[in-house]
């Protein structure tokens, strides 16, 4: 066991920042938090999964934003500073609102839409458009590309990786019958063509997807379509 | 119909292109090839007397005012709300760009029927 | 406590559907099909959509599609594996629905499941099963589907109310069922929801054992709400064990599943010793044995000292080759890697852990329950799986059961009105949500919660006995009296340690129910193992235990004969009238 | 020094200034809207700056550049344009770009431009193809490496009548 120095982001400014931790191994940062609980019991964030899945517990480690339960504590280190996802407001110490996240990705109406066609298509190993698909379907939408853009939190008609992320996903999709207005979408103000390639998103994403290379793709695709 | 942003895109990129051989050609002329000291008026006035230099520089100019223009906006898209300063600073703009390109244009112009 | 003697607000609705995972989202959307002008509200205790297990769903999905195979086979394996306790209609309309919600879940919403080169489902081997039948995509299926449904409510444009619990079923003064009280835990401030039809689909509460699978938010809330409210729940004691939970010390992470799909892959294990003891105890389908079977297995050579230092057994499928392994279970390998191990190039420490609950509140095909307006789908209901669930069969059932709620809520409403609920009901709920905020000088839950689960895993977990059962009932009844003086200091907003206590209380509801049953169970079947009772006896228990809150308050106990309506515990299919 | 020159080095100074406040703003706006670099003051933040942020620099520094390499065409079109009301107006001015403080900014100008191609031209590049994060990063490095050599190498040519 080792101890570490913990500093918390709180949003009432009375309550305790500063906090020692007996940590093992292996320890995460989502274990961190629960064992400060203890010490703590106001001390508000959220988790669900812990498994890298449900993308709830995203917060702060040292600027960057990662998945807590996925965030080995590395002994040794001359502490931690924990704080919420930016560019979203705080609910309450490491809790934030993602309503302006969610917003986001409803409005490139992130539902597939079945084609009119009378046979539906299925998309064998090998189909291309499989490869564009897979390339970004694994988001769990947990909002820390969202934070490590400049653009997206910070301006909030940029609807940022994540939601053109999946408007990508579904116009690659040889199944998907909208795929027309989703480019129009996209390529209106707040769309592709806000991406300045500073790659925030995709050096954050906890599932290895590059978003920014999703955008860029979404928008040569727009400008195929003549739109 | 393609999207005003989609279109700005495109006049970004092509510029782009364009200005990366014209104006790193443009300074390698007047820094590199000459020393900067002997591009005085002479120099221009030769310079000039060129349809080519001129069809260069003018090229130059509205590339580069299309590139930095379609730039900026996209800045004053990002700092402003989309409320009235907004539309003032977007209308600032054009009237600089607009400035630029007609002072611009026109000193060609003279120069070149001169 | 500011505002909360105030007039509570009124929210009316539809349909309310308590849960926001496969369940609950399938419900949402085929109550809007049936019809579009129903106003729906999804209360969610997490975040919609990314809350509870669906979504933690690694392995897949079963469902009759291959060539050669069939529904019979599939309810044949699925009973086989249950121990004959299922409910044999319920399991009969998985088994039938479950290739239609696929086609749905493919076609209609766009789910991409792998495929192979010719385009056929890519159909992998899970344990229990005579036939490969489980659809997947990588080692991500729940996240698919759970993403795909979560895009669909945004089409319908549900209510959503994220991040709110719902407390207590209410009703009016005739016993007509009313609606609920719903807490919104970022404000702190309850309410009550006024609703046609009240869809329970919370998930099960298998977060009550030391080391358990679920998500946070499974804490039996969904159960011990109907239970409260008097409904009858069956099989309470059938608690499904997963042979293969992360070991990883004192971390969050222990108890987290690595799915079936590996040792349908063909992955080994074996003791400290290196035997490979599934050769002993299932000679012929080895680790593709059911979940119970391999469960035990490991937990005796643990408890017999044959296991690893840190109380696991190793869990090997390197020999597949790291590039395979990584290509098809990579998120499970990034996990390992975590904590030092690395199941791309070798063994990891595993051990059993509390994952489902087959047992919940009774329904019928079409999720009704005996109350009126009352449906229940997923793992709150009881009678699917029996004994034992089959793995892929987690994720069928509560899609397909959600979309038979969704269609159900559509078609009963039209017999429902609006209830004004009796006032001290609502009041009763109200105040037992704010009890911990209010007391004084009591202590956080965290302590009692940690208890309840040593007390589970000890006593009512994989190998049970009469003593530890008792034992068990001895430290819940303790555990319970503690629990009504627990007191959380802080905020009310936005509070997980109050939520937790609340949660508390759920779980001791339902682990209390567990141990009655279990002590009432004096045989040897699927999930239940009962030491002092070792042998399945078909004889005198192919009989369900059902039990209810009694007029005194207590848990009433009965059981009830299993209706072999289409498959006698021989094998034998029997004619359909 | 003639009237002209006082105004062309005061619009050029005043537009210096401008870039210069821009560029700050924008390291700002970089640093303190998303702070996702580490703890501590801008320029601890800057210094830890990983591998992983290399591109967010090179955003910054390619609107910096790009508004610095704008302001001076602001400039610069209307000193040229002087030679068509006078070319002995024109030489007047034009004498400043010979002197040593004008051939360094003209260095600095020329640098400005450089990295605004090269990066620009790797923009267009990751337009055009597919190209992965870590390529990128790579490209970005190529980037800054002409930009140096060629930027080097000019200032040598550039600073020379001077340095003799």
């Amino acid at each position: 066991m080792t101890a570490l120095a913990v500093e918390i982001e709180r949003s009432d400014s009375e309550a305790r920042r500063h906090f020692t931790v007996e940590v093992g191994e292996p320890t995460m940062v989502l274990d961190v938090l629960l064992a400060l609980q203890r010490t703590d019991a106001s001390l508000a964030f959220r988790y669900s999964c812990r498994v890298a899945m449900c993308g709830t517990c995203t917060i702060r480690v040292d600027g960057r934003p990662v998945l807590a339960c996925r965030t080995p504590v590395l002994l040794g280190a001359d502490g931690l500073l924990l704080e919420p996802l930016a560019g979203l407001p705080v609910v309450r110490d490491l809790i934030v609102d993602t309503t302006p996240f969610s917003t986001a990705w409803r409005s490139v109406e992130p539902w597939f839409t079945p084609r009119a066609d009378a046979e539906p298509r299925v998309l064998a190993a090998d189909d291309p458009s499989r490869e564009a698909i897979e390339s970004g379907l694994d988001c769990i939408s947990c909002g820390a590309c969202w934070t490590a853009c400049d653009l997206a939190g910070a301006e909030h008609r940029f609807l940022g990786p994540a939601a053109l992320n999946r408007a990508m996903t579904l116009a690659a999709d040889a199944r998907d019958g909208a795929r027309d207005r989703r480019l129009r979408l996209v390529s209106q103000e707040g769309g592709v063509t806000r991406c300045h390639y500073i790659h925030g998103c995709s050096g954050a994403c906890p599932k290895g997807i590059d978003p920014a290379a999703s955008i860029r793709r979404l928008r040569r695709w727009s400008i195929g379509a003549g739109r | 119909m393609t999207q005003p942003r989609i279109v700005a895109f495109l006049v970004m990129r092509t510029t782009a292109v364009v200005l990366a051989v014209l104006v790193v050609g443009h300074f390698a002329v007047t820094h590199l090839v000459n020393d900067v000291a002997e591009t005085g008026s002479s120099f221009v006035m030769q310079r000039w007397s060129s349809a080519l230099w001129l069809a260069w520089d003018w090229t130059m100019l509205a590339a580069a005012l299309a590139h930095a223009g379609a730039g900026i906006w996209l800045m004053i898209d990002e700092q402003a709300p989309a409320t009235r300063p907004r539309r003032l600073y977007h209308a600032a703009l054009v009237v600089t760009i607009g400035v630029l390109l007609a002072v611009g244009t026109a000193a060609l112009t003279i120069a070149g029927t001169r | 406590m500011p505002g909360a003697d105030a007039p509570l607000p009124v929210l009316e609705t539809d349909v309310a559907i308590i849960g926001s995972g496969g369940a609950g989202l399938m419900c949402a959307l085929h109550a809007a099909a049936a019809d579009p002008r129903l106003s729906i509200t999804i209360v969610s205790k997490g975040a919609v959509g990314r809350s509870g297990c669906t979504r933690m769903v690694q392995g897949g999905f079963n469902a009759v599609l291959g060539e050669g195979d069939s529904l019979e086979s599939h309810f044949r394996d699925t009973l086989e594996g249950g121990h004959y306790l299922n409910d044999q209609e319920l399991a009969w309309t998985l088994v039938n629905e479950a290739p239609r919600v696929i086609q749905e879940l493919e076609e209609q919403f766009g789910c991409l499941f792998d495929r192979t080169a010719t385009g056929e489902l890519d159909l992998k081997p899970f344990g229990g099963q005579s036939f490969d039948r489980t659809v997947h995509r990588a080692d991500q299926t729940g996240l698919e589907i759970m993403s795909r449904l979560r895009d669909q409510v945004f089409r319908i444009g549900a209510r959503e109310l994220e991040d709110w619990r719902a407390l207590d079923l209410l009703f009016d003064q005739h016993g007509e069922l009313s609606g609920l009280t719903v807490l919104d835990t970022r404000s702190g401030q309850a309410a009550v929801m006024l609703a046609r039809v009240v869809v329970v689909a919370t998930g099960g509460s298998a977060t009550m054992y030391r080391i358990a699978a679920p998500a946070r938010e499974k804490t039996g809330d969904g159960v011990a709400m109907c239970y409260r409210a008097g409904l009858e729940l069956r099989d309470m004691e059938m608690l499904q064990f997963h042979p293969t939970g992360l070991v990883a010390g004192t971390s969050a992470l222990t108890g987290t599943v690595l799915e079936e799909g590996l040792r349908g892959a063909g992955a080994q294990l074996r003791n400290r010793l290196g035997e490979r003891y599934m050769e002993r105890v299932d000679p012929e389908r080895l680790e593709r044995s059911t979940r119970d079977v391999v469960a035990r297995a490991s937990y005796t050579e643990i408890v017999e000292g044959r296991g690893t230092p840190a109380g696991g057994v190793l869990l090997d499928i390197s020999h597949l080759g790291a590039a395979e392994v990584e290509r098809r279970f990579g998120e499970m390998a990034a996990r390992t890697r975590l904590i030092g191990a690395d199941l791309a190039v070798g063994p990891v420490e595993v051990s059993p852990t509390a994952h489902f609950h087959m047992g919940g509140v009774v329904i019928d095909p079409d999720c009704l329950t005996s109350v009126h307006g009352l449906l229940v789908a997923g793992e709150d209901s009881g009678g699917t799986h029996g004994a034992n669930r089959l793995g892929g069969n987690g994720v069928a059932e509560s899609t397909v059961f959600g979309a038979r709620a969704g269609e159900t809520a559509a078609a009963i409403i039209g017999g429902r009105g609006l209830y004004m609920p009796e006032p001290e009901l609502v009041a009763a709920s109200v105040e037992r949500a704010y009890a911990p905020l209010r007391r004084e000088g009591g202590q956080p839950p965290f302590a009692l919660t940690d208890r309840l689960k040593d007390t589970m895993w000890v006593h009512c977990g994989l190998v049970r006995t009469r003593e530890g059962l008792l034992q068990a009932r001895e430290q819940l009844a303790e555990l319970a009296k503690e629990s009504s003086r627990v007191a959380v200091a802080g905020p009310r907003d936005a509070n997980p340690a109050w939520q937790q206590a609340i949660d508390l209380e759920s779980q001791l509801t339902v682990a209390r129910l567990i141990v009655e049953s279990a002590l009432v169970r004096e045989e040897s079947r699927g999930a239940h193992f009962r030491a002092d009772f070792p042998e399945r006896d078909d004889e005198s228990w192919l009989r369900a235990i059902v039990v209810e809150r009694g007029r005194d308050g207590e848990p009433e106990l009965t059981t009830r004969p299993v209706e072999l309506t289409r498959l006698a515990t021989g094998g034998r299919m029997l004619e359909q009238a | 020094m003639s009237a002209l020159q006082v105004v062309f080095v005061a619009a050029l100074t005043a537009l210096l200034l401008g870039v210069v406040l821009f560029s700050a703003f924008t390291v700002r706006a970089a640093l303190v809207v998303r702070p996702t670099t580490a703890r501590g003051s801008w320029l601890v933040r800057i210094g830890r700056a990983s591998n992983r942020d290399v591109q967010r620099w090179a955003f910054v520094a390619h609107r910096a550049t790009g508004v610095a390499v704008f302001a001076f065409l602001l400039l610069h079109v209307f000193d040229v344009a002087l030679f068509t009301l006078s070319p002995a107006r024109f030489d007047d001015v034009h004498e400043l770009y010979g002197t040593a403080p004008m051939r360094v900014f003209e260095c600095l100008l020329f640098f400005a431009i450089l990295f605004h191609t090269f990066n620009g031209l790797r923009l267009v590049l990751l337009d055009v193809a597919e190209i992965r994060l870590s390529t990128a990063r790579r490209l970005l490095h190529v980037a800054v490496a002409l930009t140096a050599v060629a930027g080097t190498a000019a200032s040598v040519v550039i600073l020379k009548p001077v340095v003799a």
